[in-house]
This record gives C-alpha cells, sequence and structure tokens, in this order.
C-alpha cells in the first residue's frame, strides 16, 4: 500500500522519460539526499565519516565509471586503478600549476585527463574483444602504475615520491588538505558525486546509452543500425575514464589526503571496483551505489563493528573472513542473482508495490 | 549516371520507379569457400523484392553484402546512384538501408521502447554536452524522437510491451519489435531476413499486413528473404532465385514459378 | 557523377608481404636517416647500443634468453592451466594463478605440520583433487549455461575466496619451497662460452624438462584415452558432447583436477627459484598476455607465447630497460601481446573468427 | 527467506551502527596505545614478528611492573595488510580511540598520517622508516623518526663499504649497485647515495623492482651480472628479499657486498638462501638473540606463562626485537611524559612531550634491560630522529650477529638534505601549521 503507481498517469512523454517516474521513487530520494545531507553530518561520528561514508562515495563514483563501460557497453576494463591514478596525478599537476583556481574545478577538470588516456587505451577495443580486451587494460594498468612511480614530475620532485596534498580553500574554508574537516570533504564528495551520476544518468537514458547498450548486447545489430562501434566505444572508454579519473582525484584529495600513489592506484583496487560492479549490478547505476557500499563497508564493518558488538575477531582473522565472504558473495550472486544487489533492489520494490496483497 | 535498369533474365518489368539499388557480378568468398558467384540483380524504388533459394544458396550473405557487413571480393553495389566496391555497415545505414535478421538481432537487456529508440540514432542530433545535461535541446529533441516511436509501436500493436526487456518476450514478438526498429530508421530500403520464419499462421498473417501497410503506407522498398512460398508469391512484386550462390532466376512470381531451373532446384522439393 | 568502370589493376600495394616489406624498408631507412643527424645519441641508444651490447658480451645475451627462456617455461605452465580449463569448459579461469599460490602453499604447509615431504604431495593432489570437486559442484554446476563472462567473473570469487582462505590455514608470510626433500637438483651447471660464463641452474633445467615431460604426457592424454577424447569434443561442443552421453560434471572435476596438478607442479617449480607466497598470484597474471599470444585453446600456443614473453621481456628490461630506469618488465609483456594482437586477433594459433548474423 | 533477509539487513544495520560510534571506553588508570599491524598479505612475514615483539613488550611490562608507574599500556592492533587504504581506516579509528601515539608501520600509511597529525594533535611514531624529511622536529613537531632515517642508512652504507675497501677515498671508482622496491620506500636512500657519490667519485647503479615483479628478478640480475657492481645496497620488503637473496647466491655475488637496509634483514629473508646466504649483511640497531635481560623478562612473564602467541624460538630473531624496541620507545615515551607532566594517565599532547625529550643514554638503557643490545638515542626538539649509530649485521647460516662496531651516521652530509627538504615540503604543503608546541630540555 506504500508503494503504488496506480493513479500516477502520465500525460506527457517528458513525465513518463523522467529517471523517477514514480512519485514514492521521487520521495524516496529526496529522503535519502536529507540523510546524507543533514543526519549524517550531524549524528556520524568522526570515523564514519571519514571511514565509512567518503570511502563509499569515492567508491560509488569509480564504480559508476567502470558501470559505464562494462555494464553498458560491455567492454570489461582490469585498468580502473590507474585511470583513478591519472586523474589523481592530473590533479596534484594542475592544483601545482593554477593554485587559484578552485580545487573543485580542479578536479573535475583532471577527469578529462584520464578520459583522454582511457581513449588512449581504448583504441584496441574495436579489434580485440572479451578477454582479450580484458588482458590490453592490463597493459594500462601496469604501465601507468610504473609511470607513477618513474615520472618524477607527475609529483612535483617530492623527495617522499607522492603527492603530498596541498591546503585549498573555498570562501576561506579548507576543503582539501589536514584542516580540513572530514565533514567538509564529505559534502564535497557528496556534491561530487550527485552531480556526476546525474548527469551519468542522463547519458545512459539518453541516445548514447542506447548506443552502448547496443553495443553491448549485439554490436554487430548496432554497427547496422548507423552505430559507429568505434565512437561508442571511445565514448565509453572516455565517460568511463572521467569518472574513474574524479573518483581517483577524490581519493587523493579528499580521503587519503595524499599519500604513496603508486601502492594506492593497484591492481588490487581495480579488481575491487569490478567486483562492486558485479555484486552491484552491470548495467545499473543505482547498483554501482550498492556494490560499493557493500565492498567497502562490509570489510570495516566486520574489522570495527564486530569488536565493537563484543565479537572476538582478531584483525588478521577479519582479514581472512573477508577475503573468503568477498569471495562467496562473488559467487553466490551470480548463481542467485546475475543481475546483482539492484535487481534485488528491484525485486523488493516489486514485492511492496503489491503488499499486502501479493496477489 | 546510367539509369537504364539491367535487364539480367529478359523477361519485361513491371515498371514501378527507377532502380534504387542493384548488385553487380558480386563474388563473395570465405578462404576457399565460394559463398555468392557472380550475382546482378537490382531492387526498385517502391517495390517488393523477395529473394529466395534454398538452404545454404547464399541469401543472408547476399543481404550482408548490401548493407556493407561483409565485403564481397568482386563487384559492386549501386545505391542511389552511387557505385561502391566496399559498402560500410554505418554508410549504409547512413544512406537509408534498415534491415532486420534471421536470427532475431534485438538488444537483448534493452527495453522494447529503448530497442526502437536506438533506431533513431541516426537522427538524433544533439551532442554530448546536451544529453548529460538532459534539458532543453537534448529534452526536446529526446521527446520528439519518442513521438515517432510511439506512432510506430502504435502502428505494430505492441503498446503492452513498450517497456519490458525484449529478452524475455516470445519470438513473435521480437520480431516484431526488430520491424519496428528497423522502421524507426524510416530507411529507403528495408531488409528483411525471414521475417516469418518460425511463426505460426496467425503471426505471418499480421507480419504480412505490416508488410505491405509499410510498402504502400511510406512507400518504402522492401527486399524479403523467405520461405514460405506462398507468402513470396503473394507478396513480392519480383523474386530473385539463387541456388549454390548464383542466380538462377529472375522475375515476376508468375515467371518465377513456371522456370524450369527453379521447379528442379527448389520448389519440387517437398517442403 | 560519370561512372568509369575500374578494372582492378594488379595492386601490389594489396599483398599484405609487400606492405611489410616497405613498411620495413621505411622504418630502416628513416632510422638510419635519424641515426646519422641524431644529436643527443637517443636513436642510437635504442637502436643500435643493444645490439652493439649484444655482440660484444654474447655470453651475457645466451644467458639472458636462457633466464627467458626459464620464466617462459613457467609463465607457460601457469597458461597450460588456463587452456586446459578453457578448451574443457569454456571458463577463463582467472584462479589459475591463486591455485598455483595454494597448491604450493598446501604442499609446504603440510610439511610444515610435518607431514614427510612425498605424502604431503600425495595430500596436497587430493586437495587439489578436492577443489576441484568443490568448485565443480558449488560454482560450475549451478552456473552451467550462463554467459562466459559470468563464469569467468564467478572465477574471482573463486580467487579471493581462495586467498582468505590459504592465508587463514597456512598463513602469509613467504614460505620456503621443499625443494631438497623432493630430491630437486641444486645449484648450477657453468659453462664456459662465448669468451664468458653462462650459468645454467639445474633447478631451471629441472623445470624445462618437468614441463616438456608434462606437456608431452598432457598431449597422450588428449589424444589416446577415451577421457581425453571426451575433452576435446567437450571442447568442441558441449551440447553435442551431452548427446553421446559423455557426462559434463565429471568432464569438469577431471580438467579442473588436471589444472589442479599443473599448478602444483608450476608452484613446486616457481617456489624453488624464488619462495611461496601470495606475490606469485600477481606474477601469474603474466600467463594472460601469454594466452593472448597463444591463443586461449591452443597447448603449443601457450608454450610458444609462454617463450617470446619470456624471453621477450627479458631482453627488453636488460637491453632497453636502462633507458627509462628499468622496471618495465613490469608491463612490457602486456605490450608486446597487445602488439600482437592488433595484427592477429585471434592470436598465433587462434582460428580466424567470421562474423555471422 | 525473507525472515532470514531481515535477519541479514538487522545484522548489517548493527555492525553499521556499532561502526558509526566507536566509543573509547577504557579505565581510568591506563593509556591506549594504537599499532598498525600487519598479520596478513605478502609482507605478513615482516609484520608478524614485529606485531609480536611489540605485543610481548608491552604485555611484558604490564605484567612485571603492573604498567607504567601503575598505568596499564593498553595495547591495540588494526590489521592494514600493508594497504595504505586500511591504514587510513586505522589512523581514523586510532583518533577516535584517542591513543597517545601513532605507530603507522608504512611507508604510504605515515606519509598519508603526517599532515593529519599535525592537525588532529596525534604524535606519529615512525621508527626507522617514513618520511626521512620529518626528521626536522621544527616543522614537523609531531612526527619522530627514531633512532635513524633510511638516509643515515645509506650514508652508513658508503662508510661501510668505506671501511671494506680501507678508506673513504678508495671509493673512487667503485660501483654501488642499489637494488630497490619500485616505490618511494624503495626510492628513499637514492638522494643521499646521489650526493654521497659524487662526492667520493664511485658510481650509483639502480636495479628497481616493481611490485609485481618482487618474485621475477631474473632480468635485473643479468643486469647486475653486467655491470658488476662492487657492493649491493639492498632496499627491500617482503617476498622481495628472499628473492634477491636466492637471486644473489644464484649469480654468485659474493654475500659478504650485499648489504640489505635493515628492513631486509629479517630472519626469513635470508634463510630462504639456504647455505650460500652465509654472509648476507644488513644494518641494524637493535642485537638479535635473548640475552638482554628485558628479553629474558619477556621469556619469563609473557612467553612461558603462555601469554604470548609467539613460538618460543622466534623470540629473538631480528625483526622481533625491532619490535620489541619500538615497544620500549613507546613505554619510556609515556615515562618520561609522566616525569613531565605528573600526571599520571596522559594523553596524545603529553605524549609528544615526552618523545620529544626522550634521552636513552647507555645507561637508561642499562636500567631498562636493554643496555648494549639496542643504540642509544636523544631526540631533541629540532632533531626527531637523533641519527643514531648503527652495525652491519651478517647473517651466519642461522641467526644474525653483529659483524661490525657500531657506527655514526653522515650526520653533516644527511641534516642539510632533511632541512631542505622540509622546508620544500611544509613550502608545497601551503599553510602548513607552524610550530607553536615548546620546546622541551632532553632529561
Amino acid at each position: 500500500m506504500l508503494y503504488r503507481e496506480a493513479g500516477q498517469y502520465k500525460s506527457t512523454y517528458a513525465a513518463d522519460m523522467g529517471v523517477f517516474p514514480l512519485r514514492e521513487d521521487r520521495i524516496g530520494i529526496a529522503v535519502i539526499l536529507a540523510i546524507a545531507l543533514v543526519a549524517i553530518p550531524f549524528f556520524g561520528s568522526d570515523f564514519f565519516i571519514a571511514s565509512v561514508m567518503i570511502p563509499f562515495l569515492v567508491f560509488s563514483l569509480a564504480a559508476i565509471g567502470l558501470n559505464i563501460l562494462t555494464g553498458y557497453t560491455g567492454l570489461i576494463s582490469l585498468g580502473t586503478a590507474a585511470f583513478m591514478g591519472v586523474g589523481a596525478y592530473s590533479c596534484y599537476k594542475l592544483t601545482t600549476l593554477f593554485p587559484g583556481v578552485n580545487i573543485i574545478v580542479l578536479i573535475l577538470l583532471s577527469g578529462l585527463f584520464s578520459a583522454g588516456i582511457g581513449v588512449l587505451f581504448g583504441l584496441p577495443s574495436l579489434r580485440i574483444k572479451g578477454f582479450y580486451l580484458a588482458v590490453a587494460t592490463l597493459a594500462a594498468q601496469f604501465f601507468l602504475q610504473w609511470a607513477f612511480v618513474r615520472v618524477p614530475w607527475l609529483f612535483n620532485y617530492n623527495a617522499s615520491g607522492a603527492i603530498e596534498v596541498p591546503q585549498r580553500t573555498l570562501f576561506d574554508i579548507p576543503l582539501t588538505g589536514a584542516s580540513a574537516t572530514p565533514e567538509t570533504r564529505y559534502f564535497v564528495c557528496l556534491g561530487l558525486v550527485v552531480v556526476l551520476t546525474w548527469f551519468a544518468s542522463n547519458l545512459v537514458h539518453g541516445k548514447l546509452g542506447r548506443s552502448w547498450m547496443a553495443v553491448r548486447d549485439m554490436d554487430i545489430a548496432a554497427e547496422l543500425m548507423g552505430i559507429k562501434l568505434l565512437n561508442a566505444k571511445l565514448m565509453a572508454f572516455a565517460v568511463s575514464s572521467y569518472f574513474a579519473g574524479v573518483a581517483g582525484a577524490m581519493m587523493i584529495f579528499l580521503w587519503y589526503g595524499g599519500g604513496e600513489a603508486a601502492d594506492v592506484f593497484s591492481i588490487r583496487l581495480s579488481f575491487s571496483i569490478l567486483f562492486m560492479v558485479i555484486i552491484g549490478g552491470l548495467g545499473s547505476l543505482i547498483g554501482s551505489f550498492f556494490g560499493a557500499a557493500f565492498l567497502s563497508v562490509l570489510p570495516t564493518a566486520l574489522k570495527f563493528g564486530l569488536p565493537a558488538l563484543g565479537v572476538p575477531i582478531g584483525g588478521a582473522a577479519a582479514e581472512h573472513v573477508t577475503f573468503m565472504l568477498v569471495g562467496a558473495l562473488i559467487i553466490t550472486f551470480l548463481i542467485v542473482e546475475p543481475h546483482g544487489l539492484a535487481r534485488l533492489w528491484q525485486i523488493g520494490k516489486q514485492k511492496l508495490r503489491t503488499w499486502p496483497f501479493p496477489y | 549516371m546510367n539509369a537504364e535498369p539491367m535487364n539480367v533474365t529478359g523477361t519485361p518489368l513491371r515498371d514501378k520507379g527507377e532502380v534504387l539499388l542493384s548488385v553487380e557480378n558480386i563474388s563473395l568468398r570465405f578462404g576457399g569457400v565460394k559463398a555468392i558467384t557472380d550475382v546482378s540483380f537490382d531492387i526498385r524504388k517502391g517495390e517488393i523484392r523477395a529473394i529466395i533459394g534454398p538452404n545454404g544458396a547464399g541469401k543472408t550473405s547476399m543481404l550482408n553484402c548490401i548493407n556493407g557487413f561483409y565485403q564481397p571480393q568482386e563487384g559492386r553495389v549501386v545505391f542511389k546512384g552511387e557505385r561502391r566496391a566496399k559498402m560500410r555497415p554505418h554508410r549504409a545505414a547512413a544512406g537509408g538501408i534498415a534491415r532486420t535478421f534471421q536470427n532475431v538481432a534485438l538488444f537483448k537487456g534493452m527495453s522494447t521502447l529503448d530497442n526502437i529508440m536506438t533506431g533513431r540514432t541516426l537522427k538524433m542530433k544533439r551532442g554530448f554536452f546536451w544529453q548529460a545535461l538532459r534539458h532543453g535541446p537534448a529534452l526536446h529533441e529526446e521527446i520528439e524522437h519518442r513521438r515517432v516511436v510511439e506512432d510506430i509501436i502504435d502502428f505494430l500493436q505492441i503498446e503492452h510491451i513498450r517497456k519490458l526487456p525484449v529478452g524475455k518476450l516470445p519470438y513473435g514478438l521480437q520480431k516484431r519489435v526488430e520491424l519496428g526498429r528497423a522502421l524507426a530508421m524510416e530507411p529507403e530500403l528495408l531488409l528483411l531476413d525471414e521475417p516469418m520464419a518460425g511463426m505460426n499462421l496467425e503471426e505471418k498473417e499480421d507480419m504480412c499486413r505490416f508488410i505491405l501497410d509499410v510498402n504502400n503506407q511510406f512507400g518504402t522498398t522492401i527486399a524479403l528473404i523467405e520461405h514460405d512460398m506462398g507468402v513470396v508469391m503473394d507478396l513480392s512484386d519480383r523474386v530473385v532465385v539463387l541456388e549454390y550462390g548464383r542466380k538462377i532466376a529472375d522475375g515476376t512470381p508468375d515467371e518465377v514459378k513456371r522456370d524450369q531451373k527453379v521447379i528442379d532446384a527448389y520448389l519440387g522439393v517437398a517442403h | 557523377m560519370s561512372d568509369i568502370a575500374t578494372r582492378p589493376a594488379p595492386n601490389l600495394l594489396a599483398s599484405p608481404l609487400v606492405k611489410f616489406g616497405l613498411l620495413l624498408a621505411a622504418i630502416v631507412v628513416a632510422l638510419a636517416a635519424g641515426i646519422w643527424l641524431d644529436s643527443s645519441n637517443t636513436l642510437y641508444a635504442i637502436f643500435v647500443d643493444p645490439f652493439r651490447q649484444m655482440a660484444q658480451a654474447p655470453d651475457l645475451l645466451v644467458q639472458t634468453i636462457w633466464e627467458g627462456l626459464v620464466s617462459g617455461v613457467l609463465y607457460a605452465l601457469i597458461a597450460l592451466g588456463f587452456v586446459l580449463i578453457f578448451k574443457a569448459s569454456g571458463v577463463f579461469n582467472f584462479a589459475q594463478g591463486i591455485m598455483v599460490v595454494f597448491a604450493a602453499l598446501t604442499l609446504v604447509g603440510l610439511y610444515e605440520k610435518g607431514v614427510p615431504a612425498f605424502l604431503a604431495v600425495i595430500i596436497t593432489l587430493g586437495v587439489m583433487f578436492a577443489l576441484a570437486v568443490a568448485i565443480e559442484r558449488v560454482v560450475l554446476r549451478p552456473l552451467v549455461n550462463q554467459p562466459d563472462i559470468i563464469l569467468f567473473m564467478a572465477t574471482f570469487g573463486i580467487t579471493y575466496f581462495l586467498i582468505g582462505f590459504g592465508e587463514a590455514l597456512f598463513g602469509g608470510n613467504p614460505k620456503q619451497m621443499i625443494a631438497d626433500q623432493l630430491y630437486l637438483p641444486k645449484g648450477a651447471i657453468d659453462l664456459q662460452i662465448l669468451g664468458g660464463l653462462v650459468s645454467l641452474q639445474k633447478i631451471d633445467i629441472a623445470a624445462a624438462v618437468i614441463a616438456s615431460l608434462m606437456i608431452a604426457a598432457l598431449a597422450a592424454f588428449f589424444q589416446y584415452t577415451r577421457i581425453g577424447r571426451a575433452l576435446r569434443a567437450v571442447a568442441d561442443s558441449h551440447k553435442a558432447a551431452l548427446s553421446v552421453g559423455i557426462s559434463l560434471n565429471q568432464i569438469w572435476v577431471i580438467v579442473w583436477f588436471t589444472a589442479g596438478i599443473v599448478a602444483l607442479i608450476t608452484g613446486i617449480m616457481w617456489g624453488a627459484r624464488s619462495d611461496v607466497s601470495f606475490a606469485l598470484e600477481i606474477v601469474a597474471l603474466k600467463a594472460l598476455p601469454v594466452l593472448i599470444l597463444g591463443g586461449f585453446t591452443s597447448i603449443p600456443g601457450a608454450i610458444v607465447g609462454g617463450l617470446i614473453i619470456g624471453i621477450g621481456e627479458k631482453l627488453g628490461e636488460f637491453y632497453w630497460g636502462p633507458l627509462v630506469g628499468g622496471g618495465i618488465e613490469s608491463w612490457l609483456a602486456y605490450f608486446i601481446a597487445l602488439g600482437f594482437l592488433l595484427f592477429r586477433p585471434q592470436g598465433l594459433f587462434g582460428d580466424k573468427i567470421i562474423e555471422r548474423i | 527467506m525473507k525472515t532470514s533477509k531481515l535477519m541479514k539487513a538487522a545484522g548489517l544495520g548493527a555492525l553499521l551502527a556499532a561502526t558509526a560510534i566507536v566509543a573509547p571506553g577504557y579505565a581510568q588508570d591506563s593509556v591506549y596505545f594504537a599499532n598498525n599491524a600487519y598479520r596478513t598479505g605478502p609482507f605478513s612475514g615482516s609484520g608478524i614478528p614485529i606485531g609480536d615483539g611489540m605485543r610481548d613488550y608491552i604485555t611484558m611490562i604490564n605484567e612485571r611492573d603492573g604498567g607504567v608507574n601503575g598505568v596499564k599500556v593498553i595495547y591495540e592492533e588494526c590489521e592494514t595488510g600493508y594497504d595504505t587504504k586500511k591504514s587510513i581506516e586505522c589512523y581514523e579509528q586510532a583518533k577516535a580511540k584517542n591513543t597517545i601515539v601513532y605507530s603507522p608501520w608504512s611507508t604510504g600509511a605515515t606519509l598519508a598520517a603526517i599532515p593529519r597529525a599535525h592537525v588532529d594533535k596525534i604524535p606519529i611514531l615512525s621508527m626507522a622508516y617514513g618520511l626521512s624529511a620529518s626528521a626536522d622536529g621544527t616543522n614537523f613537531p609531531w612526527v619522530f623518526i627514531p633512532p635513524f632515517t633510511y638516509w643515515d642508512g645509506a650514508s652508513v652504507m658508503v662508510k661501510h663499504m668505506a671501511a671494506e675497501l680501507g678508506g673513504l677515498d678508495k671509493l673512487k671508482g667503485k660501483k654501488l649497485g642499489l637494488i630497490h622496491l619500485d616505490a618511494p620506500f624503495g626510492k628513499e636512500p637514492i638522494p643521499v647515495l646521489e650526493n654521497l657519490a659524487k662526492k667520493y667519485g664511485f658510481e650509483l647503479k639502480l636495479y628497481p623492482v616493481a611490485a609485481a615483479d618482487m618474485q621475477n628478478q631474473g632480468s635485473l640480475w643479468l643486469s647486475i651480472r653486467r655491470d658488476r657492481p662492487d657492493f649491493l645496497y639492498n632496499q627491500g620488503w617482503g617476498a622481495m628479499n628472499p628473492t634477491a637473496v636466492k637471486e644473489a647466491a644464484k649469480n654468485n655475488f659474493p654475500m659478504n657486498k650485499f648489504v640489505g637496509v635493515w628492513w631486509a634483514g629479517g630472519d626469513d629473508d635470508a634463510r630462504a638462501g639456504g647455505e650460500q646466504a652465509k654472509g648476507y649483511s644488513s644494518l641494524s640497531w637493535t642485537l638479535a638473540g635473548t640475552e638482554a635481560p628485558a628479553m629474558q623478562d619477556i621469556l619469563k612473564f609473557v612467553v612461558d606463562k603462555g601469554k604470548s602467541t609467539t613460538p618460543k624460538e622466534k623470540v629473538g630473531e631480528a625483526l622481533y626485537n625491532r619490535g620489541v624496541y619500538n615497544a620500549m620507545l613507546v613505554v619510556e615515551g609515556v615515562r618520561n611524559a609522566q616525569k613531565l607532566t605528573g600526571k599520571k594517565v596522559i594523553d596524545a599532547q603529553d605524549m609528544r612531550r615526552g618523545l620529544e625529550s626522550l634521552n636513552l643514554t647507555e645507561a637508561r638503557l642499562k636500567e631498562i634491560g636493554l643496555g648494549g643490545f639496542v643504540t642509544p638515542t636523544t631526540i631533541s626538539c629540532t632533531d626527531h630522529s637523533g641519527h643514531s649509530k648503527m652495525f652491519v649485521s651478517e647473517w651466519d647460516g642461522t641467526k644474525w650477529t653483529k659483524k661490525a662496531d657500531w657506527v655514526e651516521p653522515m650526520k653533516d652530509e644527511v641534516r642539510p638534505l632533511i632541512e631542505s627538504n622540509a622546508k620544500d615540503y611544509v613550502e608545497k604543503a601551503g599553510n602548513w601549521p607552524k610550530r607553536s608546541e615548546s620546546c622541551e630540555k632532553s632529561s
């Protein structure tokens, strides 16, 4: 009874084409945003905001990026972390060269560089398909990782060899650097993620998104419909890498606050983001959020939550359990629901829609 | 441009208009296997042209050559007066050739609506940034094309499955959606590869009606491959018959029906 | 529009051989000119100096190629595991790398817990069999008929599970392979040739010999046994195999077990060269470019691909690496594979794909 | 089905809620010390003995003395798997639980924590690792890097070479190879070695090992064979070290010319090379073995009483003893802070003061039962490292032994580099907090 579409008539195509055609969905989104904007910053502890929410947002964005490539366009990439790295290093160079420009603008711009690099490494995708392409993206992963260490210009010749995030402010409120509070950093992340998610949603619901899905589902037919495969694929690489790049810049500037980026953007990260996309649901934006929530929050929850609840679990044991659990979950999801958490969510909504009279 | 239709078989043609597309001496090989050998025929504006022949005669390969999916080793495809050794799929699409496929080639993960909307891809002009914003011109464009698509949906009577993913639809409906997707391109030439394969009688009748309506209402030229002889004879204006990659007959249904070579090769065989 | 019939003149340029020859000639001319004009000696350093070095110290060249050969054999062994599984079940088994680590870890772990070496080998084989059965039951059977990509991702799940499981059982610290206890040879054979010393490690020779034996055994197995024939049948078509009464489930257990045996042998060999640790899992990714080169279904392809990658990356790192500060080995293999791939998308030994619609 | 889903949801919710409120709930008479540990992952071979050493020493202090002046030290490990992401989480948790000092135990984690610590006012104790420039206490009041930095180590390596060759003047024309992990940690010694190479006229050759190729060093050792360096310095970590030692043996590189940084001097690292690893050396500042009275106390009060998970034969291994040393620094820091403030239960601010005026003389070390076994160190408010002495230790086939006498690092070479780099760091950071903390006299 709570969730009813009956009686909600659409009189225009515009209304029918909305991302959230149902009133209940729109209310739901409003509630989530209210929680994100008000409840979390006011009631969450610093630890919760800095170690749960910010990572969640960053990973969500990266997962959306990979989902555009893998879920929507059907191209597997194992190089997401490297593209994130490109974003982070671009942002570092940009803010060094243009210290006066607002850091949020620069974070958004830095994605363009990783989009460019993404296109470059996406070029083989016209001739290479499937697993072969996955291996080709490993070339990007390892090459870029090497370059991050080997090209000192990228990290401003710092003796530490790492990105050292400088302080940048907006209206005298520090956004990055050590004195930026978790709340500020959280708000910046949230803003970026909301805006970019909105863009992504527009794209996947429009012409480009349909081209991507057409390429994914039946590339030959898509080509015969007049979709240029190379354009569509490269566009997917560009948009996907853009998202990854922005996520990478956010990761270093708003979450890590600097550090040894070559080790941050390792192949392990590429894998985790791929898992987020699989568990969340290939080809679903909301699934990216679910996947990110699941895989970034679960280990933290296991490690810090269980001892806090009084369940004695050693750090090492928690780590092992996490690995096994993630592995088992991936398999379980593929077996039970190959479309991931997103599909479970839909099924849940369907049930709610008919509740309490399922027949 | 020499617009004089080539009268290959020597039979008088029912003059229905100028030649829209002609294939000239096409030969196609896969390694050592000859799929098509030296085939020529033409398709005239506004007609329904059938391509028939036993299994493995090279019918689908022929369509693939026409819209550029295969590149024949020899011969030319002349479309709207432009003669090309190599047709490219997207160029064919841009030029107004649409097609359906023998084994339905729908985008299985997408809804009926989205599938048909992809047919509008070439007609949508708004750039990337407008699309990302989905406001103003981009939204107008999207709505405008949605209207066209809704008309097609009405025409094909598939309103009820508008938002369902096509992967789970029954076969007959999938074929209909595929036709819709091709129609959305507003093609000048529509290539239908066995549009009625695997359908029951009622579905076949529906499909026949749609094909005739398309031909009549929009004036679309249609080339179709079909096995059901009754359908072919009823629908088509002219028929070309292939066997083992060679053309053995070309003419009106009546002429072809009487052709001894065709009877030997094809019609004589009980179906 | 005029309609000049263009008769296809014999187009010399169309011949790939001529194209390639012209390209090569152009490159050589351009390089020669470049080197001649080269003021900063960059081109010299890239295109001449490495070859000069090779000529000057042929012993080092031989040694480099030998090193490449040995790591190529090890890459090929990992790739072989992939190929076996891909051939018989169409699954791209990402977990092969971790299976290598897991097998070696089990062996060493058992030995550390006091099990005699050879008994430990047998028990490890048992564990690998159990693993094969478990994977078939828990992962493959429920996922039968799913798209390849889903199965591929399922093997990621297996990978993560085995990482956690292996560490929980045996700990994550690097362990020494029990090479002595397994009577693997130690030491080296030093050859005085080409005015220098070429040192061949006995363990490396053993690795090459064992790898060859295993490949021969596998080839015989595929060719001459009933199960082998069944495996090939399954590789061609699952449905056809089913229709002639071959049990897919059994076949899967057998191939995964075979891949497990290959993994154990790889683990022993690699472990004896360095150590048994989870870092090996990343090295195992190098088998992927090998697969690309060799094609996913070809055993000879895996061998040849392995050797090309192994030798290519060692030569590259040794002679060209220093130009950019070294460490290029971490990505060179992928680029070699990528280069090949652009010219032959189906791999060296794969069949050309004809797309149908 | 439905209930199980509900249960799962509830469980997850509870877990989340638990993470959301990490409450510091410790008794009044204790101080909390959060330590990053990595008992999992490819580096756990080093992480486990270090963690064991730290835990056992602190347990020993609590058991034997009832804590530091009656204040128990609560030692808690946060598992990082040597992963920076998890380290950052651990930092946030340590902060939430009001740790008195944070020990990051990885270069990446240290780099990420340094800026935060200056805002959150939590002292970082990065013992002989981390950012070398942070030895400058004027710019980094909250970071401590005793007893020396990687740069000191590199200078001692050069001194060692000179000693072997018979004088600094003999270095001319020699070749030193640096085999290092291709990451910031591994590249740390390069600036000092480059300076010294220029100064003394030897040649420096770099051999980077990518993290992905830690166990795949074949071509690298071929290059070493080609270049024939006279000495090799190994700035390696984790699985890279045993492989390097094995490869050195395989390639007949003279082991006594092969010296590792202290973190490449674990027992497992050398053991992998078997017989042939004899003579492999590493820099160190803690003697291996259990002869020291404090070590005996660990055996007596902790290990023998079953209060430790450490196998007895592992007590006294090189890395274990480094863990002990690190724990000792924490304990002595607390003791010093108590003395300075007169409080019993100190907080992070007090701890910083305690560490900054830590003066571990030979006599003081003797009192705590480590005299002669570890290097004496004096920290001051400008010098947060001490640049203490170290020695070259040698693997004799079964254990690490002290090979040569204690050597002082080239402080006059290292110090200017530290100061200029610290300045560079602070400048680039923009708006770096100026030191406002007052200076303590060494005590």
